[in-house]
Order: C-alpha cells, then structure tokens, then sequence
C-alpha cells in the first residue's frame, strides 16, 4: 500500500478530534451530559450527582466509545474523565470530573486496568485527598486472555468495565457508603471474566495507519481493545470454534453451575455486524443452556469499542442476589438505558 | 546566572520536542509492535505542550527548578497516557533536585538525570530489566555518576551518557516485557525494541547534542 | 489481492445465517423477542400485539441491523420480517408476521422503498387481504440523493426508517385506527430526509467479497443502504465538508425556519467509529443552531447499517405537535429505548 | 403423455439450476457494480429451492402446469428479492398457460416464454429498455412467437429464442436503468450488463440446451 495514504476517517484536523467528539456528545444528549471544569474532559450526568451521594468517576482514553462518557447519567456513572485516543486522562481531567460529583461523602473511581489509567488516577487520588476529598478506586481486570489467574491483578480491564460501572453506579445511586460502593465494584470485578477476538486493526487518527497487520486469513485470539496482541495468532475458525475458545477460557474461571445465574454481555470492537455478534450470543447461550445455567440478562451491541476494529469479546459475570439487584437497578445513559 | 540556566533548560526541551517530531511515526510503529501504537503521538503532544508552557514564562527571572516544575505540569495536563505520569515525576523530582541552583554544571546535569529515572523508577514501580524506559534513564542517570566521579571532560560526559542510554534501548529488544502494555506479550515482545525506551533514548542524545 | 481470500466474518455456514442470527436475537431480548410461524423468519413482539389495535409490521432484507427486528417491541414495531442478506423478505415471511400481530383492525406494513420490497409487501398484502386482513404500506422514501425531489417515489429508504417506524408505532399504541396510523406513518415519511456518505464497501456472507472497490481516498456520496452506487464519487473531505454537502442537500428540501424543530439522526453505517458520528453530529447542531432551528430530540449511533460498510447517514424529520408526541411516546425494544 | 411433460420441466428446472451455480460469482460481480451484490446468491438460493420442491412431486402423476406451480411457490418462499416476486410470478402464469397441456410443443413452449415474460411485466411494471430481465424475456417470447408462426423447426425455434435473449442482455449494457436499484445511477449504469438480463439470458440457453 502507498505509505502516504491514511486510513479514512470522517474527522477534521486529528489535534481537535477529542473536543470535537465532546461538543458532539454533549450536544446530542443535552438531557443527560454536559462539561464540566477548565480542561473540557470532564463529561458529567446533568441528573445523578448530588448530596450525600458517592460520586462515580470512570474514564480512560479515548477510541472505546461508548466507554467512557456514554455511561455517565443518572444510575450509572456521574461523569466521566475523557482521555486522548487510546490515552488515560491526565489527572487535571479525573480531578476536574472527581470535583463535579463530589457529594461529601467520597468518589470512587473506576477505569480499565492500564498503567496509564493507573498512574493518572492515582495522581488524581493523592491530589484529592489533599483537597479532602475521599477517594477509592477500582481497576477491572476482566481480561482472562492478558495474564494467568495467579496475576489476576495484571489483567486489562475490556468490556467488563460495563458490568463492573453499572453495579457500582447502582450501589451510589441507592445510596450505598463509600466503602460498600467500593466492595461492591470489587465484588464485580471479581465476579466479571471476559475475552476477545480480533480480526482485523483499527488505525489511530493522527497516525492514520494500521496499528498491526494480520494476515487476510488470520484472527488474534486474546487481542486487547488498543490492538495489543493476544495470546495467539491463527487461522480464521467458525462463530461456533472462536465462540467456544472464548467461552471455555472464561466458564475455566468462573466456575458456574446449574441452577446458578451469569449475565453476558457480547461486545463488537467496531466493525464487526450485529448478524455476526448475535451468532456469537446464540453459541454462549447454547453454551449455558447445557450447564443448566441461568442467562438473567444480556447484551449484544458496541459497548467497549477499539475505533474501528473488526472483532469482538465475551463477558460473563457471575451473579448473587446482591449484584443481580444492582445489574436491575434503573439508569439512564447514552449507551445504556435499564428499567423503565 | 539563573537567566542562562533556565534559558538552556528552555532551549533543552525545544530540542527535545524537535527530535520526538523526528521520530514520531517510528516511535508509534514500534508501539504499534507491542502496544498500541501511540507512543509518537503522546510524547509528540506532551512535548509540544512542554515548549508551550516555558514559552509562557519569563526565563529571565525564572530558576532551573522552575522551569522544570513547567514542563512537568505542561507534561502532564496533556498528555495522560503512562507516559504523563512518569515524566511530569520525573521532572518534578529533577525540579527538586535543582532548586536553589543557578548553574547547570555537570554534578547539576548528574542530579538532573538521577532524579528523573528515580521519578520514573517510583511512579512507575518499574525494575531494571522490564522493558521500559528505565532501561535507558537509570543506566544514563549511573553513566553521569561514574562520569562526575572519574572528572570526565564535559564533552565525555555527555558521551558516556549518550552510549548508556543507546546501549540500554538496544538493550530492550533482547527483554521480556513485564510492565506496561507489552507485559502480556511477555516472550512475544521479544525481538522489539520497547518505544519508551527507544524515545527516552532520543531524548537523552537531544539533551547530549547541546552539551549543557 | 488474493483472488481465493475471503473478507474475514464470524459467521458459521453463510446459508444458515439468518437462522443463527434470530436465534441469537430471540435468544438474548426473551423479554421483547420471539419467533412465530414456520418459516422461522417472522419475529414478534413479547408485548405488543393486542386486540383492537393496529398491527405494525416492519421489515426488508438482513444486513441492516438493528434494522429491523431490533425494532421489535412494546410501542413501535409488533413484528419483524426478516429477509436474507440485502435481500427482501418473501410475501410468506410477512404473511406469518402479519397474521402475528393482527388485532382485527387492520396492520400497517413498513418497509424501504427498494423494488424487492415493494413486491414482496405487495404480494403478502394480496394474500392478507384475500384472508379478509386490512392492509396499508407506507414504502419509506427519505434518501436525497437517490432520486430528485419530483420523482420523491423512487427514492430509497435508508436511516429514515427509525422516525417513520417509531411515529406508526406510537401511533398504533396509542390507538389510533387503521387510516390514521397509515396517514401518520406518511407523514412521518413526507418530513424525513436524509443522505449518506460511504468510505468502504461491505461483504456479503455468502460471496466474502467487496461488493464494490472505491480508492484509498475517495469516498461516495450518497450511497445506497446496500453499497448501491451513489451521486458522486470524490477524493475524501472533512467531517465538516461531507456534512455541510449532507446537511445542505436536507435542508434545501426541508425548509425548516428559525424556530421550527427537527429531530435528528446520525447513523453509523457499520464500520464507522462513535467517535466520527459524533463529529458529523457536531456539525449537524452547529448548522441547526446558526439557522435558530430547534433539535428537539438526537440519535447518534448505528440504527440502519449496511454489514461492516464504513460511512455514515444524517436524517432530519421536521416535526409538528402530533409528529413531536409521537416521537416522544414511550417504547422498548433492543435497538431504542424511549420514555421512562 | 402427461410424466414426459412434468419431467421434461423438472429436468428444465435441474439444468437451470447448474447453470445459475455456474454463474453465481460472476452475476453477483455484476450486481455489484450497479446494484447491491446479491444476484448470483438469491437465483442460487431460489432455483435450489426450485429443485428442492420438485424432488418432492410425484412426477409420474403431476402435470406440466403442478409442476411450474411448484416451482414459483418454492422459488418465492425461498428468495423474497426482487426476484422472487418477478420470477414467482412468471412462472405461475407459465402455470395457467400449461394447464390442460399435457405435451411441450413448440406452441407450448411458445406460451410458457409468453406467460413468463408477461407475468414479469406485469409483476414489476417495467417496459422493454428499462435495463431488466424483461428485455431479455420479452425478445425470447416474441422470437418464439415468430418462430411458430414461421413453422420453425424445433432447433431453428430454440435457436432464434437463445440469439433473442443473448442479444437483448447485450443490450442492456447500453440502456439507462430506470427500474429496480440500479435505477438511481441512472447514466452510470451504461456500460454495465444488467445481472436479471444476464441470468436470464442464462435460463434461457439452459432450456434451449434441452430443446424441449
Ligand atoms: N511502569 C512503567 N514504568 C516505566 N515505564 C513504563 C511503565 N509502563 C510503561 N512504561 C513505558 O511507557 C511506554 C509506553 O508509553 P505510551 O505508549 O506513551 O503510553 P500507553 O502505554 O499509555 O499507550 C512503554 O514503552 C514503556 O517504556
Ligand atoms: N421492476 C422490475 N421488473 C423486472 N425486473 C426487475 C425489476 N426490478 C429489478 N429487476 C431485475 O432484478 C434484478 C436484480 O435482482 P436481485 O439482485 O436478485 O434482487 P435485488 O435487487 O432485490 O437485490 C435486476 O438486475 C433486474 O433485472
Ligand atoms: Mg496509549
Ligand atoms: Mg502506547
Ligand atoms: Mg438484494
Ligand atoms: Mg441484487
């Protein structure tokens, strides 16, 4: 291919894209976001912060809409902290978000488990804690495909985000302690195993290039949602065999029985046709339907997206009483609306 | 002189931008290899808002140390990212390092260096031999310290530098990743040079290149 | 390329694609979703279909997803006839729809105007009414650039499809009888227009090759929902240059005045990230706003795809009090959530 | 005589089939360049279905008429399209004009062209050099009709019939569209075969190949 052409992309000049997006967002969805602070990365809930609430902060780079600020509304998340394309918010941003949504009684924050999303957030943390603000934080780690369960706590946080912010968003909502929002996310993430596919890149707007190639026959088992490589590269397989290897990897962790409830969430990383997702979510259901477990709800759509990469993942949750109530819990957002 | 200090500082990080601009398709194209490609494009950013931010300021009047208190903050506010972090503390630490000071003679370049890669080194949690940008500012940072110590003329100073640092970039490809992005790839990063120390590389021969 | 290489899908048999696809939908919306009849192909409403009122039946060719069982549910479409891919339904797909949700007072038949459709939709209703079933159609008309304004019933049906939907629906749950519902669906359809712009062709299953080449820079415009050529082929511009030739060619049509409100739509043709929609949407408003005209409601996301087509629609419905009421009655199926 | 009659049919519809399998690629290809890409797939899928329905018949007892019956009702059910209709049409207005007939003459074969070409028409309401199947049909069924009245014999009528249609896709490739979805590109449609004309054309050659 001729190394002066760029991918094509619907944008204007790359240096303005993330503003743009905002300005974009927060205008279709008046009812429900809007800016906050200096640096125009904070999206906040026009209805969820108030006295007495926990807040919640979620974030992370940009490229995953609608992760982040699609989940910000009441129920769900109170803002969001809203990075370059695949960059962590810089702390100004978390902390201008944490401000927003501060009720008095602490923020907890969550974001997908990258050392830029750990390093950034944890300099917001320290910078609030000396303006007294109280601050907890939750990195999902759902990626079964990123490290082995002996380093849980290094795996990447994928779509399980969406789990893991809707429990902890709930668990505010009704007006749970700090410390209880904080254990409850916990909870989820413990409870939350994903794993994806990829079959072809996504291309990052400044550099306007593949950020990996793979053959035209070839998928990336484990791939990450920037394009990071998985754990195997192999010829293209059916649904059913891609469905099953992601299953297996995730039903290994989670140890689900008959009788017990799980709630599944099948994710599109940008380009991949909802035919294709629902053949997926149909080879998951089959899946359970023969343990005998329980499908309490679920999810097939673009909600963890990588720009525009063709592939998708799986993600599990496992649920008790507690966090089933929670999942129920009614919200109002961009990318998710639950209860009515 | 602190005018002069500050004023070399200033122009330290010009240099730098200009050569992150140089390599900045390369540097995201080795990220591309093992992460996710963006690491031209952060440092790009970060570096732009750098020289931005010291364009703001006064170097008559201003310090060292305030001019890497600057940069650590215009660092940082744009560009998030690991990288954001793990140098905005490490020119905040370099800040520290030289408060009080008006000259950037060797001992001040020796403590520069030392207190970005023990930045980096605290904020990152990162060990010799991850894979990382460590690898290339913590053997540059002990290559100024035997330099200070065996009196090195200015000009071999900054060489001894100069090579710790390319020696430790090459270094990267022959390493199992095990922090950052790549950290999942474990033995299929090998062969790929890590893009953060690639750059912390480029970044150092920019600063050699002025022999402040 | 390789003339044996397939575009990468994650499908199983093509042939039984269809069949895994409703199984997966039914599969994950139990709530909102089911199958009835034998072909398998129509899905209807959970809730919805009731005696004495109008039924709504939607449908065309797959590859349009959520278009157009995610459509399917309490207050808009009662049931979905679900061709194969870019390609019509058969008049007994429909017939089995609309035998479905018929409440005895007649079904209203929604679909794109494409020729298939046409046929297939008129011969069901032939044998519907034959079996003593009142039937009207509407055949959406809203793509601009696929025919000029005195020829208005030739054109296409593309995104509009969502506003002419969701206004019948309503229509129809509120209890409108047979005429009413079919005039409000007409008007619905004489507001809306819209126009498209594609950057890459689609695959279709069955062939695993682009059905249509186009250089690494161009892009066309005003291509069709099926990758049908479009008015023109161009070097690629910026968001804001492709929606300025967008919004232009709507509003020459719509005459909307300062004052006056829209609704709108930013449609995702398949491939095309959040992030471009947002940007296009940007400007869609900043247009609206300098004209005074009022966005009483917005949509940004993927709503009528065209399999893993990278481009995008924008859809303006110009709205009165009884079209605006409409659009705000509540309703719940997979692809929109409206009300509380 | 009435199982020759069916089977004759039947075989007619085996042959159309594997000709439609044989040309599947290339008339999606030319879908694709001025329509959406699906014409060799939804033919297949509707001639498939075709000889799937007749392999359930009893032809030994079924007329030459049950059997064009059969075969619209399966191409329809299956295909939906533009096609199904069109087709489904024709061929049970093929239906009408057989019934009673038990032989396939040439005055027979005359009538089911007709029957086929004028259902077509009627179904989708579009005129000769409006780039469809039809100006392919109708050439056919007229050239048959002169053929009779010429009291051609049968390899001169089946020939007179295949030049018609191959001749008269030809032409669509100079005709503005005007109908169906390649009826939006309005002058870029020329130069393009229409794909219904050239699988008709197709059909066409496979009866003729039969000589019924
Ligand atoms: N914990 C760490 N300590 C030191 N350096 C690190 C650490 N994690 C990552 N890095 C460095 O950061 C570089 C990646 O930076 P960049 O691509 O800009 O950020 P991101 O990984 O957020 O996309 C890596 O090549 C590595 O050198
Ligand atoms: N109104 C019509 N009358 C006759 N033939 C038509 C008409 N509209 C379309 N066709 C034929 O149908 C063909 C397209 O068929 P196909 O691709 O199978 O269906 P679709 O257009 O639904 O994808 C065209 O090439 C043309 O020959
Ligand atoms: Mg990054
Ligand atoms: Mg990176
Ligand atoms: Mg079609
Ligand atoms: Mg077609």
């Amino acid at each position: 291919m001729n190394q002066e052409v760029k991918t094509k992309k619907l944008i204007n000049a790359p240096e303005n894209i993330i503003a743009e997006m905002i300005e974009g967002m927060v205008g279709a969805h008046p009812d429900m976001l809007r800016v906050e602070g200096e640096t125009g990365r904070a999206v906040v809930a026009v209805e969820g912060p108030r006295d007495g609430k926990v807040g919640i902060v979620v974030g992370g780079g940009s490229g995953h809409e609608p992760a982040f600020a699609g989940y910000v509304g009441r129920g769900l998340a109170d803002a969001a902290a809203v990075g370059n394309v695949f960059a962590s918010p810089s702390p100004s941003h978390i902390v201008e978000a944490a401000r927003a949504v501060d009720g008095g009684v602490g923020v907890v924050m969550l974001y997908g488990n990258y050392t830029g999303d750990v390093l950034n957030f944890t300099m917001a943390a320290e910078e609030l804690e000396q303006a007294g603000i109280a601050v907890r934080h939750v990195a999902v780690a759902d990626d079964v495909a990123s490290a082995p369960i002996e380093r849980k706590s290094e795996r990447r946080g994928i779509a399980g985000d969406f789990f893991v912010f809707k429990i902890a968003g709930a668990a505010a909502d009704l007006g749970e302690p700090l410390a209880r929002v904080e254990a409850l996310a916990q909870a989820a993430n413990d409870a939350t195993r994903s794993m994806g596919v990829a079959l072809s890149p996504c291309s990052l707007p400044q550099t306007g290039k593949p950020n990996f190639t793979i053959g035209d026959d070839e998928m990336e088992i484990g791939m990450g949602l920037h394009g990071e490589p998985g754990i195997r590269r192999q010829k293209l397989a059916t649904a059913d065999e891609v469905t099953d290897e992601l299953v297996d990897a995730i039903l290994g962790e989670l140890q689900v029985e008959a009788g017990q409830r799980v709630a599944v969430l099948v994710n599109g990383l940008g380009a991949t046709s909802q035919i294709e997702l629902y053949v997926i979510f149909r080879r998951v259901k089959q899946r359970l339907d023969a343990l005998g477990v329980e499908i309490h709800a679920s999810w097939v759509g673009e909600y963890a997206t990588s720009l525009e990469m063709a592939g998708a993942s799986v993600t599990m949750i496992k649920l008790d009483d507690t966090l089933q109530a929670l999942l129920d819990h009614p919200c109002r957002t961009p990318a998710l609306v639950v209860g009515t | 002189m602190s005018e002069i200090a500050a004023r070399t500082l200033a122009r330290m990080f010009e240099r730098m931008s200009e050569v992150i601009e140089a390599e900045k398709d390369h540097l995201s194209e080795l990220d591309g290899a093992i992460g996710d490609g963006d690491h031209g494009i952060t440092m790009s950013i970060g570096f732009k808002a750098v020289t931005t931010a010291l364009a703001g300021m006064n170097l008559e009047t201003a310090s060292p140390s305030d001019v890497m208190s600057t940069a650590a903050s215009g660092f940082l506010d744009a560009v998030g990212a690991s990288t954001g972090p793990l140098y905005a503390t490490g020119f905040r630490r370099a800040a520290q390092a030289l408060s009080g000071r008006d000259t950037l003679d060797l001992p001040a370049c020796r403590d520069m260096l030392t207190a970005i890669s023990e930045g980096i080194r605290d904020r990152g949690k990162a060990q010799r031999g991850d894979k990382t940008m460590l690898d290339v500012w913590l053997p540059a940072a002990e290559a100024a310290t035997v330099a200070v110590a065996n009196n090195l003329s200015r000009p071999a100073f900054w060489e001894a530098v100069e090579t710790a640092a390319e020696n430790g970039a090459a270094a990267t490809a022959t390493m199992i990743a095990t922090k950052g992005r790549a950290a999942r790839l474990r033995e299929r990063s090998l062969g790929h040079a890590d893009p953060g120390a690639v750059s912390a590389a480029a970044l150092i021969k920019a600063i050699a290149s002025l022999q402040p």
